[in-house]
């Protein structure tokens, strides 16, 4: 069965290593914080200005001064720090940044990704997903494998207008882990009762799947 | 030092100088670390054909989107503009320019205005709409795109503390593009929500050095909330 | 937070890893504001062939100038190198390569290695020897030349606190070119006075963030200063 | 008779305006903090970093943490800013800072200054003067006329290595003030009883001497 947000986010959430810096998008990507395994630490890079974001405050914790590149009110961890938007990006645009987790419309089997706009329809702006995608030293697309009409999100060659090229190295979708290299996407794990199958049918872009593909173990 | 005292008393004086097709730097992200009684005083001046830079255009009846209603801005370098409907309508109308900027690219072109650096190269952004027409150059075998840095005739921006000769302190996240704005402008007026005396604020921890601020008036600031998102 | 912790107890773990031929970039002005057990302990291990990047060279028996003696640089990237007698001495008889770079154009390299920044324009140098070799591109009537970042594999800088995470504060002017360096390092190895607590810096006033400091050990420091200039 | 060293610092303390950031370089610029007229208050700006750099310390406040861009132990003066030096220099090369004040060795009648090289004999470095010759408002050149061989300093084209081009807008000399203009030095004071002839004789490059030129008055 297809993965729900929270598993998606929890899949992600194993790929964590102990000491990341990570910057986390908006939607699902934000829901990873809440699976982050025992025995490991993160710290969250937020792209306004802030490394180490704490929990949402309480209310009374609650100040105007302190929110997140989502504009959500949060805290500060402890040993956190907050600079300004140039030197944020410059950590960003430099490769500090260990991971990024981020949404997207569309994935192509060569690791270009668009998710900022659709002509016409959508034109609120990239916000700083482009740095996210030039700068981070690995990329995880969390996304559905289709749209609400059945579309594969998963192309050979994306459609919209793009965010980045040649950078997403891996893809956590509702039905599967797929790694991107080669031009081709890389089958790795399936959601627990999905079948193959299913995936070849909704990966419209070149899908390589080599012996047994295992379930994801949760 | 007379000659350095930067504090101005009135909205008035503090945006003296505004003129039609100005440019306007403006800090802020969101409506996080805005100078909101500036924002008033352009509204209230009625300047118009307006560029304003700056990472949002606030929301409808808040922030930078006030000046909207009147039409008072022709051009926005923005890099985020998604909360606000009567931005879009007048986006779709083709009564207002948009050049969506990645904020990162939006905060180092700001920084590069200040720094006297007119252009820079990053990989942001190449491959994508936001390289069209712009140079590009392989460094180390990856290609980057030719960036070129932003300045105004003003910059506004809203600081914490500033002390009388212009040095500021901003408070958490409010710093945001505030500190690069500051730099930008031929004229930058900062607000504040306290004047302290000169020597009052630690030298190493001072954000911007007053060097780059001409006026600063003491504001009161409604900081409105965007999101507000609690736990228990 | 274990995988936060950046503390090491010994200088040999500290510069753990640097070999023969690396880049180093080194924080500090003059003799202000330097790792000097950092820079010990390359003496100490007598690793050779080394790219030095930094302001100046220390001097004949301070500092940078340590790694003189034993010709462990085979070239130094710097602004001013005119305290050092050897340094000149090698420079003349050939043993030392040395590319004189502006000093605001050497702390924007090594700004822009660690911000993604592969190259920037700067009108610094233009018609000058450092100019040589260099594209030029006029940008609003003016002639600037292109410049590019610099990044090594070991940065080593000198700080007054440092967090666990290794978050630094640095003190009065011995800040100089140490936040530029941390962040242009492969990996970033802090000398500190004092090492405190995650959480005892308050975090909008910290120089450096954590994420460019990969090692922290704490230093004695001599302190050497150049010239004591003094009045009654 | 020619000016001395103070003397110089104390006529070029003349151009200051209240309010003015300044940056003084090395050696008879230094001496100008001391002749600020009344009335005036300036900033000074230290390319290592300081804004605002105060007095020397007395000997209980040697700090080897504080010192200036000549390396001297100094304080700060209230209301001072410290940055890193990629500030200081974005504040400089951004042409924020007034004036600066600076040696040479030679400068032509196109603005051209040479004063970090002399080839074979003397390869200390340029520091900050590039920076400073690029990006400042204002520049104010000080040195002697002519060197102790008689040879003039002020030149048709510079024959040491550059520090920048088109920069210098105006010189004061032991024996002279003059302004640098549309590729030409022009003779706006001369030092109390220097005679125009010395001036001229001691200048190679194109001079414009027009009407009466006045004696500096201190």
């Amino acid at each position: 069965m297809a993965l729900s947000r929270e598993q998606v986010a929890m899949r992600v959430a194993q790929e964590l290593q102990d000491g990341y810096y990570v910057n986390l998008g908006i939607g699902i990507p934000t829901l990873v914080a809440n699976y982050v395994p025992d025995g490991i630490e993160v710290m969250l890079q937020s792209e306004n200005g802030l490394l180490g974001m704490g929990a949402y405050p309480t209310k009374d914790q609650v100040d105007a001064d302190m929110i997140n590149a989502g504009k959500e009110t949060v805290t500060a961890a402890t040993g956190a720090a907050i600079f300004n938007s140039a030197d944020s990006f410059a950590m960003i645009r430099g490769g500090h940044v260990d991971l990024t987790v981020l949404g997207a419309f569309e994935v192509d089997q060569n690791g270009n990704i668009a998710s900022w706009m659709i002509p016409k329809k959508l034109i609120k702006g990239m916000g700083g997903a482009m740095d996210l995608v030039a700068g981070a030293k690995n990329i995880i697309v969390t996304m559905t494998h289709a749209s609400k009409h059945g579309d594969s999100k998963l192309l050979e060659s994306c459609t919209l207008p793009l965010t980045g090229v040649n950078c997403v190295k891996k893809i956590v979708t509702d039905l599967a882990v797929l790694e991107v290299k080669d031009g081709a996407f890389h089958l790795i794990e399936r959601a627990p009762g999905v079948s193959v199958d299913e995936i070849i049918s909704k990966t419209a872009g070149k899908l390589l799947v080599e012996g047994d593909v295992p379930e994801m173990v949760f | 030092m007379a000659g350095f005292d930067k504090v101005v008393s009135s909205y008035e004086a503090a945006m003296e100088g505004l003129k039609d097709g100005d440019t306007i730097i403006a800090g802020g992200f969101g409506l996080c670390g805005i100078p909101e009684g500036l924002i008033s005083e352009i509204k209230r001046k009625q300047t118009k054909n307006l560029t304003v830079v700056s990472n949002n255009c606030g929301v409808d009846d808040f922030g930078l989107g006030v000046l909207l209603h009147d039409k008072q801005i022709k051009k926005i370098i923005a890099s985020y503009v998604g909360e606000n409907a009567l931005f879009e309508k007048q986006l779709l109308d083709g009564e207002i320019d948009v050049v969506l900027t990645p904020q990162g690219t939006l905060a180092e072109k700001m920084r590069a205005g200040g720094a006297g650096i007119p252009a820079f190269y990053t990989a942001t952004g190449y491959g994508t709409p936001v390289a069209e027409g712009k140079e590009v150059k392989e460094f180390d075998g990856r290609p980057y795109i030719l960036e070129e840095s932003i300045t105004g005739e003003f910059a506004i921006v809203k600081a914490w503390k500033a002390d009388r000769y212009g040095n500021l302190v901003f408070r958490h996240t409010a710093m945001n593009f505030n500190p690069m704005a500051a730099t930008a402008g031929k004229i930058t007026v900062a607000e504040v929500e306290e004047i302290v005396e000169p020597g009052e604020l630690e030298p190493s921890q001072i954000h911007t050095p007053g060097i780059y601020v001409n006026r600063v008036i003491k504001g009161d600031f409604e900081k409105r909330i965007e999101r507000v998102t609690t736990r228990d």
